[in-house]
């Protein structure tokens, strides 16, 4: 057999386990300038609502010790826009597609996704129950186990293709919102979202973010994700995509340790574009040394003590 | 627009212009021949103490020794930390990105508003029209600062031969004041044929905006804002547009026309 | 009125609102070597419990993006060889002493509080309901609201000094614990202790931590920490202490505009011992140049958007 | 013990020892005069790209110039960043941590054992038995690595005129084999008044341990662990001992009597 990346995800298969995470990739087209997206595993798409959004008035990141804040607010074009736009774009690309999906309410998440799955030219959608920077819904949903299950199970009934669900890692215990989704239908699992976090500019005295507050993202939250990855690969057997922090192969060998079968990379896009061709020139390397034939072999393999 | 390039030139050439200024020439950069006036290059400084890249755009290029130049003056901890890079260090560099000048017609009154450090942008843009053709001494370059220490690179703008008006606001060179004000009055006599070109502090910005606005005159503005990628992806970088909606500084700007942008 | 420093929690006046954290400072011995210890305003003690305790085998300690691991696992001498052989020494300093109390069950946090009501030589007990690092108690009591709420109740029973509780950030919402910890009858709050996390050495494909998981502290944690600070300043009367990823004076004045009338660090005299000294004298030419009369006109004073 | 002094020295010199090793030589060093052998100094290297301080045994020092030198090898980021430094550098310097080989007896046979980067503290050791009067050609230096390359420093230790015996791995210079061999053989030659230093990887530590114990030979070990504070409050740096309790390697080691440790 010969060396490969591919990871199949829900019977979906990916030349590669590196996807770029929602919201540090747009809607694939600026980074499409930089290196063609077929050299990525998978894209996700900025969170798409049903009303187009602009989002929270600017300032809304600033830089932290090894990561940075964001409050963005979910500003997309919305849902019509997005199919009318924004997809021709994205199927066109030989990658995998997953339209990430925000809402305020269980209903706009099911409609977002009803008019999703009349649509072609993407292959999955990540939920996201777990976005800090909204007043309603989002992390709400990521953070009560009942408000999950029901979204998930609510969205399986409209959307036939294969649904991510991304959790929040602001939680007392993240397996109980993983069981949740598992229960509500999830097929696969995707964290962390951002941790809610926040910083101060000490001369106006007010918060750098004009939300007040925001999301942490970041290698800082690394170790954060790791954890959280290895605590729900124990108790729950969907497979996972691990996020947070991720910034060269090493760490996605970390993360495929604990438990992830594939990886997205967010804010290391921002300090280094080609980071997701980096990784995967590196991952080759590392079967090669490894004498290892496929990444699947790492899926959960650390050895506790 | 052209597409970024991520390279890895040096720094062949560190000129310390005093008083905290300093000018940078990087080589070899593949994006050198693809810069245009107003465009801008993501910087990432080999240290992981600031986390972001930073933005810096082009003081000049020379396409054929692919050398790239920006100048900069130490603001914060990115800026001071750039400075302290040795001759020769290896750079990690995205451009070109952004949108650009739009070049006057020969026919236009071209005014140049440059206020601190948004010196370097308008000093390529004056250089690229004199290369093109326009008229050095038809170029009013209008060169604001705090104090003499912020005014840079003197005797090569002298060379360029444009028509520089030095303001201050404590006077120590040049006509004391805003900036602003001799502007005014050369809008106040040439019409609606000028148009204006600026860079500088946002309070600048507003009140190059209004003047020009007043008077119907156009012309673009350059921005600046905190830019997590630079290339668009992140819409971290946004300002609140005249229409309501947001434009992202990194890719439909830093150039914008007078009155897109509600300032 | 002259520029102070001075701080007053629970009636309990500080030289200054630099604290070192549990854990990070041992018994006081060490650090007294590197500078004389009334140049802080207080100093927290590694966590005591009942009886003495090793803690983990090494690794118990990992290097992460702007922070650290650590899973010590409350290695501690135990109360009585605490009040027996380290009491007399940290007494004699003149500064604020708090001991910080660690246990596995109520019953242990009441015993060991009780002992100590008994001795002189300190001036406050701090409560560890939230350390990541141990399997019985710690984060147990930290992220319930009622063993949080009873576990102070108890404890203030016995104890007749002004209590401080120590939260835990893994929670899903600070507030409540916040909350139950002022029912259960706190004097003052101090959060947030360390963040659950881990690393993984990739070569031998084992943990960085014998414990497998630790708790993530420095920088990297410093926007959880103030997101919580401010969160809880809003919901709650009690004095807060802020500890997370505090290096210098700047990040002392962004805790205190959250809401924090008084910090803790931990970390960060890893990274530099004499840390507590620079802020201190940082805090001074602040108030000079700032024209402040006193520290406590800054607390809670963020100017939200 | 000495309290440990936080000084910001520079880097005064450079030696490039080749083979990814390097001497360096801070000064002016308030600690020289204090560090004895087998103490060592926390360095905060310049940059937030590594967290933690690194840990490196004093090499030697001059009290009267207050020059304090260090070797170390090239190993991971940590020393990659510091070997990166130029010469002039301001540095960060935590010291004399830990503690003290003691000086044996001038009626002891002194066996000195270095294994790799665990050479330098029982350099600076046998440099001070000369100083204090022990007769260097009775210092029986045993200095084993992996092969000729991780030999460093032949001509100084020439100089110094200690009884050296080079062993390698794979025999590119000295004996062939492990260092143990032919320590081995001097123990067996001589009786327990014999004195043992060892410092170098935890197998050789191991190794040495257990050849003292078998003979009842005293003697010290130097160990190494990840250090986050260095001078004892984090309690992140213990080892388990023989007696079941825990010791900090920052404080009540690096140097260990033999047997102390559970190894
Ligand atoms: C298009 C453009 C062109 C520019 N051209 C020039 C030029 O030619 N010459 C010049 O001197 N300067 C230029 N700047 C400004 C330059 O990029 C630096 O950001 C500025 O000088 C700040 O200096 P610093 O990095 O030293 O400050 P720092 O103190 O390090 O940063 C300033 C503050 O901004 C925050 N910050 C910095 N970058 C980001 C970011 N990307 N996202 C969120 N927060 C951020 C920091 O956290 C800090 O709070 C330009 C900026 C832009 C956007
Ligand atoms: C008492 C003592 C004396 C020493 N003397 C010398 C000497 O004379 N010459 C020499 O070359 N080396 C010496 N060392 C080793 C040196 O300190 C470096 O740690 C070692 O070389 C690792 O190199 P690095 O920092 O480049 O590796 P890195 O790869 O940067 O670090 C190695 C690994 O250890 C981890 N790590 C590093 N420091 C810590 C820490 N403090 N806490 C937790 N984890 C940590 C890192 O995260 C990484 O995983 C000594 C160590 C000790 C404890
Ligand atoms: C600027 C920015 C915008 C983001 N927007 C979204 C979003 O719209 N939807 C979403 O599910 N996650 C969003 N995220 C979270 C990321 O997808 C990812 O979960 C998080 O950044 C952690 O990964 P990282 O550390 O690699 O960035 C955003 C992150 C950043 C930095
Ligand atoms: C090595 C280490 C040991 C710690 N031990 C304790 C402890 O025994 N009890 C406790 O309440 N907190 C303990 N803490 C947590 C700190 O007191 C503090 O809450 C945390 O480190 C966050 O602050 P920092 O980012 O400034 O380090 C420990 C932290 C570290 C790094
Ligand atoms: S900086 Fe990211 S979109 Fe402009
Ligand atoms: S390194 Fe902290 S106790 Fe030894």
């Amino acid at each position: 057999m010969s060396k490969t990346l591919k990871v199949t995800l829900a019977g979906v298969e990916f030349d590669n386990p590196i996807m770029t995470a929602s919201g540090c990739c747009g809607y694939g087209e600026e980074l499409s300038d930089i290196f063609p997206l077929t050299r990525l595993g998978g894209l996700v798409t900025k969170s798409i609502t049903l009303n187009p959004r602009l989002g929270h008035p600017p300032p809304r990141t600033a830089e932290t010790a090894s990561g940075m804040l964001n409050a963005i607010g979910l500003a997309n074009v919305g849902v019509d826009a997005f199919i009318r736009d924004k997809i021709p774009f994205l199927a066109g690309r030989k990658t995998r597609i997953i339209v990430n999906v925000a809402g305020g309410s269980v209903d706009e998440y099911v409609e977002v996704c009803r008019r999703l799955n009349d649509v072609d030219g993407f292959d999955m959608i990540e939920l996201n129950i777990s976005c800090p920077n909204v007043d309603r819904g989002g992390i709400q949903f990521g953070s009560d186990p009942k408000l999950t299950e029901k979204v998930v199970r609510e969205v399986k009934k409209v959307f036939s293709r294969p649904l991510i669900v991304k959790l929040s890692p602001s939680v007392t215990d993240i397996t109980v919102i993983a069981g949740a989704a598992e229960a509500g239908g999830a097929d696969v699992l995707s964290m962390i979202n951002s941790v809610v976090g926040t910083a101060v500019d000490i001369h106006t005295r007010r918060p750098r973010l004009t939300n007040n507050k925001g999301g942490l993202t970041g290698p800082a939250i690394k170790p954060i994700a790791l954890a959280m990855v290895a605590a729900v690969y124990e108790q729950c057997r969907l497979p996972i995509i691990g996020i947070g922090g991720i910034a060269c192969w090493q760490d996605v060998v970390e993360f495929m340790l604990c438990g992830a079968s594939a990886v997205q990379v967010g804010t290391a896009l921002f300090v280094d574009p080609e980071t997701p061709v980096k990784i995967t020139r590196g991952l080759k390397e590392y079967l090669r040394t490894q004498k290892l034939n496929s990444l699947n072999d790492l899926v959960g393999k650390l050895e506790k003590y | 627009m052209n597409k970024p390039i991520c390279d890895n030139p040096r720094l062949l050439r560190k000129r310390d212009l005093g008083h905290n200024y300093f000018s940078y020439t990087f080589a070899p950069c593949q994006a050198a021949g693809k810069c245009r006036p107003g465009q801008f290059v993501h910087i990432k400084l080999p240290t992981e103490a600031v986390f972001f890249r930073r933005a810096f755009s082009v003081a000049s290029v020379d396409p054929a020794k692919r050398e790239l130049e920006i100048i900069f003056k130490i603001f914060g901890r990115g800026t001071k930390l750039l400075s302290e890079l040795p001759k020769g260090a290896e750079m990690n560099i995205l451009g070109p990105l952004g949108s650009k000048f739009t070049m006057p017609r020969r026919n236009h009154e071209a005014v140049l508003v440059a206020g601190g450090v948004g010196f370097p942008p308008l000093m390529y843009l004056a250089e690229q029209m004199i290369r093109k053709g326009y008229e050095p001494g038809r170029i009013r370059f209008f060169y604001g600062a705090r104090s003499k220490d912020d005014i840079i690179e003197r005797s090569r703008m002298k060379k360029l031969g444009v028509d520089l008006t030095i303001v201050t606001e404590d006077g120590s060179i040049g006509r004391r004041g805003l900036v602003t004000e001799p502007v005014e009055s050369f809008l106040d006599q040439h019409g609606s044929s000028v148009r204006l070109y600026s860079c500088g502090p946002e309070p600048m910005l507003k009140a190059v905006n209004d003047l020009a606005l007043r008077r119907s005159i156009r012309g673009q503005l350059s921005l600046e804002a905190p830019m997590p990628c630079g290339y668009g992806v992140c819409l971290g970088c946004v300002v609140p547009l005249t229409d309501g909606g947001h434009a992202r500084v990194c890719r439909e700007g830093p150039v914008f026309e007078i009155g897109e942008v509600a300032l």
